[in-house]
């Protein structure tokens, strides 16, 4: 839409369910976006919002049983990957679409050498010899910036601190020139500091390396610095998706709203007190047929309870909410104009 | 490590010399007398020239430091002695045994063949098959696969060694003929047919003892993978696109194997002592057999020694197991 | 609406994802365990069958009033009948009250050697855990204890105990009590490592300093933040001694050190049934029944309980 | 110390020159031969009813300065008054009775409950400590609390896991209440909640503070947070504090290069100002606390190092009303190359110069 | 047409395993059975008991000359051209030097008293020995006859007296010897190879080349390997229940060798008081008399009220008999005169009881002046003497005599140790229960065991045989007659008297006399058993059958 490029990966109605002995939960609930060659899409939301599980159904990390990807398509490569098979998704995982985890101090293997982790995808996807692997495994860490990189190959990841972990992580996601990187949450377990380094270091690598990224966080400060188009999600769903000048100018979901007015900043105007969203996150118990965020919503209304609202084209281009709400209409959105209106991604 | 190894070394030395105070005193208090094996025919003013023989005539705490002092010197010089062929231990006292009246260190030396085949076979076998059952198990968990080896190996531990072996060699010595149902120490391995008859003879012993160790170490295997299976990093190696067996076999059985190797190294000095129920039952004079006939006639030096040398064994392999998980386990720094 | 609806989201929270939940009155934690406890479904048939052998053991000498020492000489050896369900041995004492008089002994060796090697174990394993400055001296003792063999052991306590325990407890019951000391005495020790692991780990927990923030003596940050926190170890433990205990028990017997012969307990009836087997069948089937189902049982039970006590796996 | 209220009163928490040493023992015989210097002469004061925020990386001894002036360590030098008592060589049973007027709340609100007690129980078990009272009247103390802390009466009998993080952050802050205390410790308290949750707890604190009058040392590594809730703010590295400064004196024009180069790490959602503010990135780690590089402990990081900087350790001192710095860039008597105060500092590597690889 | 070695290989079980092949440093059974194909006595018993000359050209006798009349020497030749299995001549000075070997006072000699009452071992010359008695001895068959008392070699054992015998562990794993076989490898307790002596003194004997005795596992395995498997071809002492040998033994592949011995199967009656209350030194001591079984009525009663048929029948089946007897063996001294005893009778039983003055109480237990008839009974533990304990205990229980069981670890029951509360010797209940036997065919020794004065007492740290503390100043006397009496046939009379007096008092109540319990399987020629000897007596002359 903002630019002609065909997406790389195009997510339409995944829904991803978690069968458990208290029922099932809808964790993902038709979650539809797309992501163009080049780009950084980010994505908040808060805990247990769904934000990883969506991203893991994508390929199938997630544990089968319990989790089950009810439904959906995901185009990557011309294709629709949820009906590759196993053989062919694990060819695309590490190879076409490399993941860098939240935690890196469990991600990585305490019992494999850096080298030998890094090397694994290498040897797997590229064919390459042991050699040639390890030649390129130092190539990668002296990418992300780890001094000394040959020497280090032979460290365990206990010997490395957190920053310089998740840049091994990293170069292992790199290892094999993905088209897609999904980073989920990869900075929320470092220092402001630490973090700094690692987000100057992505910057860096999009601008050499050229592919589309994922960026899971809670933070909407990372989110503000790094991405081009940014996606909130709530309860299994995204409730808002815009280019991200757009959402922090003019947020259209009472939550977005909510959640740009709880975080205090260290720049600017200190607010005497801090705005605060009340209640709890829903249960995600059934698939929705509701909004999920009316019970902690200053804008709900009868409707909300009764519809769940589809996604809306609203404002700038390829901005889009899921709200019932309209800041610049009556107060709420024509009942006529949302069947219209509604976008996939 | 090396330093933590020595230190630990050293801290045993103490814990070593009470253990071997308070055997001595423990065996040396047990009631019993070496002469209770004779016939009653041979009177009590002989018997009592007999005990004195023995030895027993003495305090309890000079015969603790002369066999202290044989057990610590004189046999482990006369062991080198018998290694290397140099004369280093001339005629210097060692440890007799009450009932044969020949060093113990001698009996002991050749049990440890046997001993070391067929209990050790039979851990060794034990542990090949737990490992694949406990690996499977967890990976599958809740599977029958699960169900049918969780069950299996409680069977295994619950029923009584004595009981499966008088089954089997019911079954496969008595009805089927496949077995002998007796070992014999004296085969020695020389060609092809020697070597099937040292198969055959071991196959019943080596599967009780097997079965038992399998279904506790497959336990522990199963309990370890579980907890690995579900790891963060496990997700990054399936992220990598690694095909599943690579996953399992190489990434999560590395980090469940640190336990279970402790575990294993723990029960090592097991197989020095010998399974004196199923020695008893298929003839395997071992050590475990050497221990209780002793323990029935009442040979304390002998009692003494095996115990003492399996308590070291126990510290010994106590250290073994803490450096193999410092080795294993690269995290682990001991300083 | 907001506002209405708001208690409930708020009640509802809790659990997640399990809204038939919501509105339970608030209730024991015990009870939690058990739910979980039910679902595993080897847990509950172990359960069922222990229960029943303790129902056998424990009441079933009421209803099959039969002397278990009662020797009818001329019906011995027979198979099943009316009068003898299970058979009688070779003096003619009906195998049915054996099994259940020798039951009672082995599940009370069982149990109580698992108790007395549980308390040992517990209590060393804390203390050796939480006190810094008696770990070592307690590990080495568990080494120690590691390397006894049981066997003189025992039969030392019999020397020097047998005689005190005789006039104290009368004659069978003395001969009991060495046994499950001897025992529970040289079994604690796998416990007491387990322990000291976990009390170890606990004692860095946050609640544990949030305890000493708030000026909690020891031995009470002891007593209610980590005993119970080491309860499922602990329990997992208990299963596999009584387990380990009957089979030790048997094992003695074998060896000729357990329970006298006249003293019916299902490791000494396995063994004494061991040379008939080929005759008589069923007097070791029985018994060799008894204690693997016994044995299988309990841990199923120890498996279930593990699951149950385990906050993580049950809040799921 | 340059607070307006210290004109007037007594500081409620006086801190001087605290060490906390963890022993590092190896060799033979396991002698002691280091030491983790997690805390290494730590001074600062807090005035009633005031809030100081400490922040600084992971690892700098932020949790271990809290709780060590609670005297939850044997400390292993240094003095702690509080409220005029001095406690920092007392021993833990005489520590006691001073319990109830310090209480700390903890960063991790599911690891600080006991699993196994509910919500009575926990609230409970400072009054089982320190007070005699019946059972009624400990549990009218109970009902009030989670009043005040905003649970709902009918919890009282349900444990931890059957929470939400904010909510169980209430109990902790609940039980960090219930003997009166006027010395709260919060160590992180926010850290491990999700955004939205954060917002409560810290009015929550907020609200409490003016109620009851209570004074805080507010533990943290958000930066953000810490402005909105800090009257002064204490900045930690490795074992130290660098900078300490009244609020907005310390957001506006932070003095020490650390301090600098922190909040300019921090992300800032506005993408209009994000994408254009220099950051000042550091590189490489942080030091190992057992083994601190010689002279200023910054020095290996430093974007404006000077020679000086690996020799000498710069001392603490007042360069404004109120304003204290331990750095050599803000010592008169240290020749400096380098003009102060400026955001970035010749020679910091800014975002430009972050290549790829360093 | 059998010759030497021509029989092959010949597999033998010994369940308890041998432990050293020189007897005199162990004493027992299977060391000295194993080691009796290697050693030999100057004369043996035959499986009759007669005694044969062995080594020695003839047994020596009154008649021949070869014992003095005044009964204090005798005189042995060997045989000439005997040699040791090394190819060296065996001589006199051999035999001497056996007697020194086992009687110094350090060696702890387990036959020592085999040679009691000696004054002198004298070579005469190369080939004849002259043994000189302190006393007249009617019976001088004692020394150097018997498994018991072998010819070792002088020049093998000369530097292994007294206190070094223990150390020449190569000389006793594999003694120099005159038999038929010599060992080629000795592992303690496990197991040992036999070859042929290529100077065995009979050229085509022995019929096997050579043997091997495996020791250990349990009586039920070694008698699976014979009935049942073939594996072996003789197994040893089969202490096994009755119905479980003749279950294996209907395979047909082994035959069960039964012979009974002097071994009987008895309970005894302690004479004296063993209350606990009593001081240590005092209690079981003569002193105070035990209050229930001094009364001969008591004891009888106690008598009527076993089945012995049924004890044997359960207990031991073929391999034993019920008897009334003390002595049972050889047949000529088994007393003919104590059948009544082997039918139960309740009626008798309680009848005596009553006249006794014990009359039942409310319980079924007999009281007399308010003290209850009860009976502490001890056994060592092992499974048919506690079926036994069960079943008399029920059998006393019909005629009011209540029975407390205890059975101890056979270790401690028969050892010596003074400190022991628990030894049989010390018999510290009231009646207790094992077996004993004498060596050869001479009761004498053992029927002197019940004379006054040799009961175990504290001042002596308990030695003695008269463990019932009998005392019958008449037994004395006619035991001091049979000790002078050279004449067999008198002594046959004397032994049986001796014997009924014992018995008729039921100072103790014989139960069975068990015989020897070994297997053989069915191609094994040869074999005669022999309970006077070792059961090997003759193990040059078992051969393989084959047809
Ligand atoms: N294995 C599982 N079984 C059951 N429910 C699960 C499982 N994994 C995730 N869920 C649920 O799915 C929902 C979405 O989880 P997800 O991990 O995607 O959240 P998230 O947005 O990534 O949160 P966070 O920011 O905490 O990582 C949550 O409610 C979670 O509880
Ligand atoms: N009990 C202890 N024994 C040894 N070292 C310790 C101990 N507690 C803390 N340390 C060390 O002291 C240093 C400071 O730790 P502290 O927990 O105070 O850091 P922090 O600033 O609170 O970090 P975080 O932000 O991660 O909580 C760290 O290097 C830590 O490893
Ligand atoms: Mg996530
Ligand atoms: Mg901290």
């Amino acid at each position: 839409m903002l630019n002609g490029d065909a997406p790389v990966l195009d997510v339409r109605d995944l829904k991803t369910v978690f069968r458990t002995r208290g029922g099932e939960v809808h964790a993902v609930n038709s979650v539809s976006f797309h992501l163009r060659p080049g780009e950084l899409l980010g994505v908040v939301g808060e805990s247990g919002s769904g934000k990883s599980v969506t991203m893991m159904s994508l390929i199938g990390l997630l544990p089968s049983p319990p989790a089950e990807v009810r439904g959906g398509q995901v185009m990557f490569g011309g294709r629709d990957i949820l009906k590759a098979s196993a053989g062919e998704l694990r060819r695309l995982r590490g190879r076409e679409i490399g993941f860098i985890f939240q935690d890196p101090m469990t991600s990585l293997n305490p019992v494999f050498t850096v080298g030998f982790q890094i090397m694994e995808p290498l040897r797997k996807h590229m064919g390459m010899r042991p050699e040639a692997a390890r030649v390129r495994a130092a190539e990668l860490l002296d990418l992300v910036g780890i001094p000394d990189a040959r020497k280090r190959l032979k460290d365990f990841p206990h010997q490395f601190s957190g920053g310089m972990r998740q840049r091994v992580m990293i170069a292992m996601a790199l290892a094999c020139d993905p088209k897609v990187l999904i980073a989920d949450e990869p900075t929320t377990a470092l220092d402001v500091t630490i973090q700094a380094q690692i987000l100057e270091l992505v910057k860096d690598l999009r601008k050499k390396l050229g592919m589309a990224i994922v960026w899971i966080t809670h933070d909407l400060g990372v989110i503000a610095g790094i991405a081009d188009r940014v996606m909130v999600m709530y309860g299994g769903q995204v409730v808002e998706q815009a280019p991200v000048r757009a959402l922090f100018a003019d947020p259209r979901h009472p939550y977005t709203r909510a959640l740009l007015q709880t975080v205090p900043s260290v720049r600017g105007e200190r607010a005497p007190k801090l705005k605060v969203i009340e209640g709890q996150p829903p249960l995600l118990g059934a698939h929705p047929t509701a909004c999920p965020f009316r019970f902690r919503c200053d804008k709900a209304h009868d409707r909300c309870g009764r519809e769940n609202p589809q996604r809306r084209v609203v404002g700038a281009p390829g901005h889009d909410v899921a709200c019932h709400w309209d800041p610049d209409g009556a107060g709420l959105a024509a009942a006529g104009l949302t069947s219209e209106g509604v976008v996939n991604g | 490590m090396l330093n933590f190894t020595i230190r630990r070394l050293v801290m045993a030395v103490p814990t070593v010399i009470i253990i071997s105070l308070l055997i001595f005193l423990l065996l040396d208090l047990a009631p019993g007398d070496p002469t209770a094996q004779l016939p009653l025919t041979i009177p009590l003013e002989v018997r009592d020239e007999i005990r004195l023989a023995l030895g027993l005539g003495d305090p309890v705490i000079v015969r603790y430091f002369k066999w202290l002092q044989m057990m610590l010197v004189n046999e482990p010089l006369h062991a080198l002695e018998q290694v290397t062929g140099w004369n280093v231990a001339p005629d210097t006292q060692r440890i007799l045994s009450w009932q044969s009246r020949s060093p113990v260190g001698d009996i002991i030396a050749q049990r440890i063949p046997q001993t070391l085949w067929v209990v050790g076979m039979g851990y060794l076998f034990g542990i090949l098959i737990a490992l694949p059952i406990g690996i499977i198990s967890a990976y599958k968990q809740y599977s029958w696969f699960d169900q049918l080896g969780t069950f299996i190996a409680m069977v295994g531990f619950s029923v009584p060694v004595f009981f499966t072996g008088v089954v089997l060699i019911l079954v496969f010595s008595v009805w089927l003929g496949w077995f002998p149902s007796m070992y014999d120490t004296t085969l020695r391995v020389t060609d092809w047919d020697s070597f099937m008859r040292q198969v055959r003879q071991m196959v019943l012993p080596v599967s009780v003892l097997a079965l038992f160790n399998a279904a506790q170490i497959s336990r522990f295997m199963r309990a370890s993978m579980l907890d690995n299976l579900n790891m963060d990093y496990v997700r990054t190696a399936r992220a990598k696109g690694l095909r599943e067996r690579t996953v399992v076999m190489v990434h999560v059985l590395r980090n469940s194997m640190i336990p279970v190797v402790t575990v294993i190294a723990l029960g090592v000095p097991s197989v020095f002592s010998g399974a004196i129920i199923t020695e008893t039952i298929f003839r395997v004079n071992g050590l475990g057999a050497l221990l209780i006939n002793a323990i029935y006639a009442n040979d304390i030096p002998m009692i003494q020694t095996l115990t003492f040398i399996f308590a070291v064994l126990i510290v010994l392999f106590n250290l073994i197991a803490d450096v193999i998980y410092g080795i294993l386990d690269p995290r682990i720094r001991y300083d | 609406m907001t506002d209405v609806s708001r208690p409930e989201a708020e009640a509802t929270a809790a659990k997640p994802f399990t809204p038939d939940q919501a509105f339970r009155p608030p209730r024991n934690q015990w009870w939690d365990v058990w739910d979980q406890f039910r679902s595993h479904r080897g847990a509950l048939l172990g359960t069922l069958v222990f229960v029943f052998i303790i129902l056998f053991v424990g009441i079933g000498p009421w209803i099959w009033q039969v002397d278990p020492g009662f020797i009818d000489i001329r019906s011995r050896n027979q198979g099943p009948s009316w009068s003898n369900p299970l058979g009688t041995d070779q003096l003619g004492r009906d195998m049915l009250a054996r099994m259940m008089y020798g039951g009672r002994i082995s599940v009370a060796v069982g149990l109580t050697a698992m108790f007395l090697g549980l308390l040992i174990g517990t209590l060393v394993g804390v203390l050796a855990g939480y006190f810094r400055r008696v770990d070592g001296i307690l590990m080495r003792t568990t080494d120690l204890f590691l390397a006894l063999p049981l066997l003189p052991l025992l039969l030392v306590m019999v020397l020097l105990f047998r005689d005190m325990l005789a006039r104290n407890f009368g004659e069978a019951a003395g001969v009991f009590v060495l046994i499950v000391v001897a025992i529970g005495i040289t079994s604690w020790m796998q416990t007491a490592r387990i322990v000291r692991g976990d009390v170890l780990a606990l004692k860095e927990r946050e609640y544990v300093l949030a305890a000493r923030s708030i000026g909690t003596p020891s031995r009470r940050i002891v007593s209610r933040h980590i005993l119970p926190n080491v309860l499922s170890p602990i329990m997992v433990s208990a299963t596999l001694g009584i387990a380990s205990a009957i089979i030790t028990e048997s094992a003695l017997s074998f060896l000729g050190l357990g329970f006298p012969p006249d003293f019916p307990t299902w490791g000494r009836l396995l063994f004494d049934g061991r040379d008939w087997i080929e005759q008589y069948p069923a007097r070791v089937v029985w018994p060799g029944l008894f204690i693997s189902l016994t044995v299988l049982s309990v841990n199923f039970i120890g498996d279930g309980l593990r699951d149950a006590l385990d906050p993580r796996i049950r809040g799921r | 110390m340059a607070d307006p209220a210290r004109a007037t009163t007594e500081p409620l928490v006086q801190v001087r020159d605290l060490k906390m040493h963890f022993p590092v023992s190896r060799g033979l015989l396991g002698r002691k031969t280091g030491a983790i210097k997690a805390v290494d002469g730590v001074s600062f004061d807090i005035m009633p009813r005031e809030t100081l925020g400490m922040v600084g990386e992971s690892g700098c001894g932020k949790s271990t300065t809290g709780r060590a002036v609670l005297r939850l360590y044997d400390i292993t030098g240094g003095s702690i008054r509080i409220n005029g008592t001095e406690i920092g060589q007392m021993s833990q049973s005489a520590l006691r009775k001073h319990r109830p007027t310090m209480q700390m709340v903890f960063q991790d609100p599911q690891a600080c409950l006991n699993p196994r007690m509910t919500l009575a129980g926990l609230i409970g078990e400072p009054l089982d400590e320190h007070t005699g009272w019946s059972r009624a009247r400990k549990l009218e103390r109970i009902y009030e609390l989670m009043d005040a802390v905003g649970l709902n009466r009918n919890f009282a009998n349900r444990y931890p896991h059957e929470f939400s993080g904010g909510q169980r952050q209430r109990i902790g802050i609940a039980r960090a209440l219930a003997l009166n205390p006027s010395f709260i410790v919060c160590d992180e308290p926010i850290a491990a909640l999700d955004v939205s949750i954060q917002a409560q707890v810290v009015n929550l604190l907020e609200e409490l503070q003016e109620k009851l009058g209570l004074t805080y040392l507010f533990i943290s590594h958000d930066l953000s947070m810490v402005r909105h809730i800090a009257t002064r703010v204490a900045v930690m590295y490795l074992g130290k504090v660098v900078e300490i400064a009244p609020r907005e004196a310390l957001y506006a024009d932070p003095l020490h290069p650390y301090t600098q180069a922190l909040l300019s790490s921090v992300p800032d959602p506005d993408p209009e100002t994000a994408q254009q503010v220099r950051r000042i990135i550091l590189k490489g780690d942080v030091p190992s606390p057992a083994n601190p590089p010689q002279g200023c402990n910054f020095c290996t990081r430093c974007p404006a190092v000077m020679p000086v900087c690996r020799e000498i350790e710069p001392e603490t001192r007042e360069v404004a009303p109120g304003r204290f710095v331990a750095c050599h860039l803000h010592d008169a008597s240290v020749p400096t190359s380098i003009p102060t105060g400026g955001p970035t500092p010749g020679g910091a590597s800014t975002t430009n110069q972050q290549g790829g690889s360093s | 047409e059998r010759e030497r070695g021509s029989s092959g290989h010949l597999n033998i079980i010994y369940w308890q395993a041998v432990s050293t092949m020189n007897p005199f440093l162990s004493g027992g059974t299977k060391e000295m059975n194993a080691s009796s194909i290697v050693l030999e006595p100057l004369a043996r018993f035959d499986a009759a008991g007669e005694l044969v000359a062995w080594l020695a050209e003839e047994i020596p006798t009154l008649d021949n000359g070869g014992v003095s009349e005044d009964l204090k020497t005798i005189t042995w030749r060997l045989k000439e051209g005997l040699l040791w299995s090394d190819g060296t001549p065996v001589t006199a000075a051999d035999v001497v030097f056996t007697h020194e070997y086992c009687t110094h006072p350090e060696g702890g000699c387990s036959y020592r008293d085999r040679f009691a009452g000696i004054e002198s071992v004298v070579a005469e010359d190369d080939h004849t020995v002259v043994i000189t008695f302190e006393d007249a001895t009617p019976n001088p068959y004692i020394p150097f006859v018997g498994a018991g008392s072998p010819i070792i070699q002088q020049a093998q054992f000369q530097n292994c007296l007294g206190a070094r015998a223990p150390e020449c562990t190569d000389a006793n794993f594999a003694p120099v010897g005159t038999g038929p076989y010599v060992v080629t490898d000795f592992r303690p307790n496990d197991v040992i190879q036999f070859e042929a002596n290529p100077n065995y003194r009979v050229p085509t004997q022995p019929y096997f080349a050579t043997i091997t005795w495996a020791g250990g596992g349990d009586a039920t395995g070694a008698a699976r390997a014979v009935f049942q498997t073939g594996e072996m071809d003789y197994a040893w002492n089969l202490q096994l229940a009755p119905e479980v040998i003749e279950q294996m033994q209907s395979g047909g592949q082994g035959e069960l060798l039964v012979d009974f011995g002097p071994l009987m199967e008895r309970i005894e009656l302690n004479f004296t008081d063993v209350s606990a209350d009593l001081p240590d030194d005092e209690r079981g001591t003569r002193m105070h008399p035990h209050p229930i079984l001094t009364d001969i009525r008591v004891r009888e009663a106690l008598s009527r009220a076993i089945d012995r048929e049924l004890l044997t029948e359960i207990g031991y089946g073929p391999t034993g008999r019920a008897t009334c007897n003390f002595i049972v063996a050889p047949p000529a001294m088994a007393s003919p005169n104590n059948d009544n005893c082997l039918v139960q009778d309740m009626d008798r039983a309680n009848e005596l009881l009553d006249e006794a003055g014990w009359e039942r109480g409310p319980d079924g237990i007999r009281t007399r002046d308010g003290m209850r008839l009860e009976l502490l009974f001890n056994t060592s533990t092992n499974a048919v003497r506690q079926d036994f304990q069960a079943l008399i205990q029920q059998w006393w229980r019909e005629i009011g005599v209540d029975t407390r069981l205890r059975n101890i670890d056979a270790g401690v029951f028969f050892g010596s140790d003074p400190s022991s509360p628990d030894t049989y010797v010390k018999f510290w209940a009231d009646v207790q229960m094992y077996a004993s036997l004498f060596e050869g065919t001479d009761p004498t020794p053992h029927l002197e065991q019940r004379r006054c004065g040799r009961e175990p007492r504290p001042e002596t740290q308990w030695p003695g045989q008269n463990i019932n503390r009998y005392c019958n100043p008449e037994y004395d006397a006619l035991w001091a007659e049979l000790n002078r009496e050279p004449d067999p046939e008198r002594r046959q009379e004397l032994v049986i008297a001796l014997n009924d007096m014992f018995v008729q008092d039921f100072a103790h109540l014989p139960l069975v006399a068990r015989g020897r319990v070994s297997a053989k399987s069915t191609d094994l020629g040869g074999v005669v058993m022999n309970v006077w000897d070792s059961e090997h007596w003759n193990q040059a002359e078992w051969y393989r059958i084959t047809e």
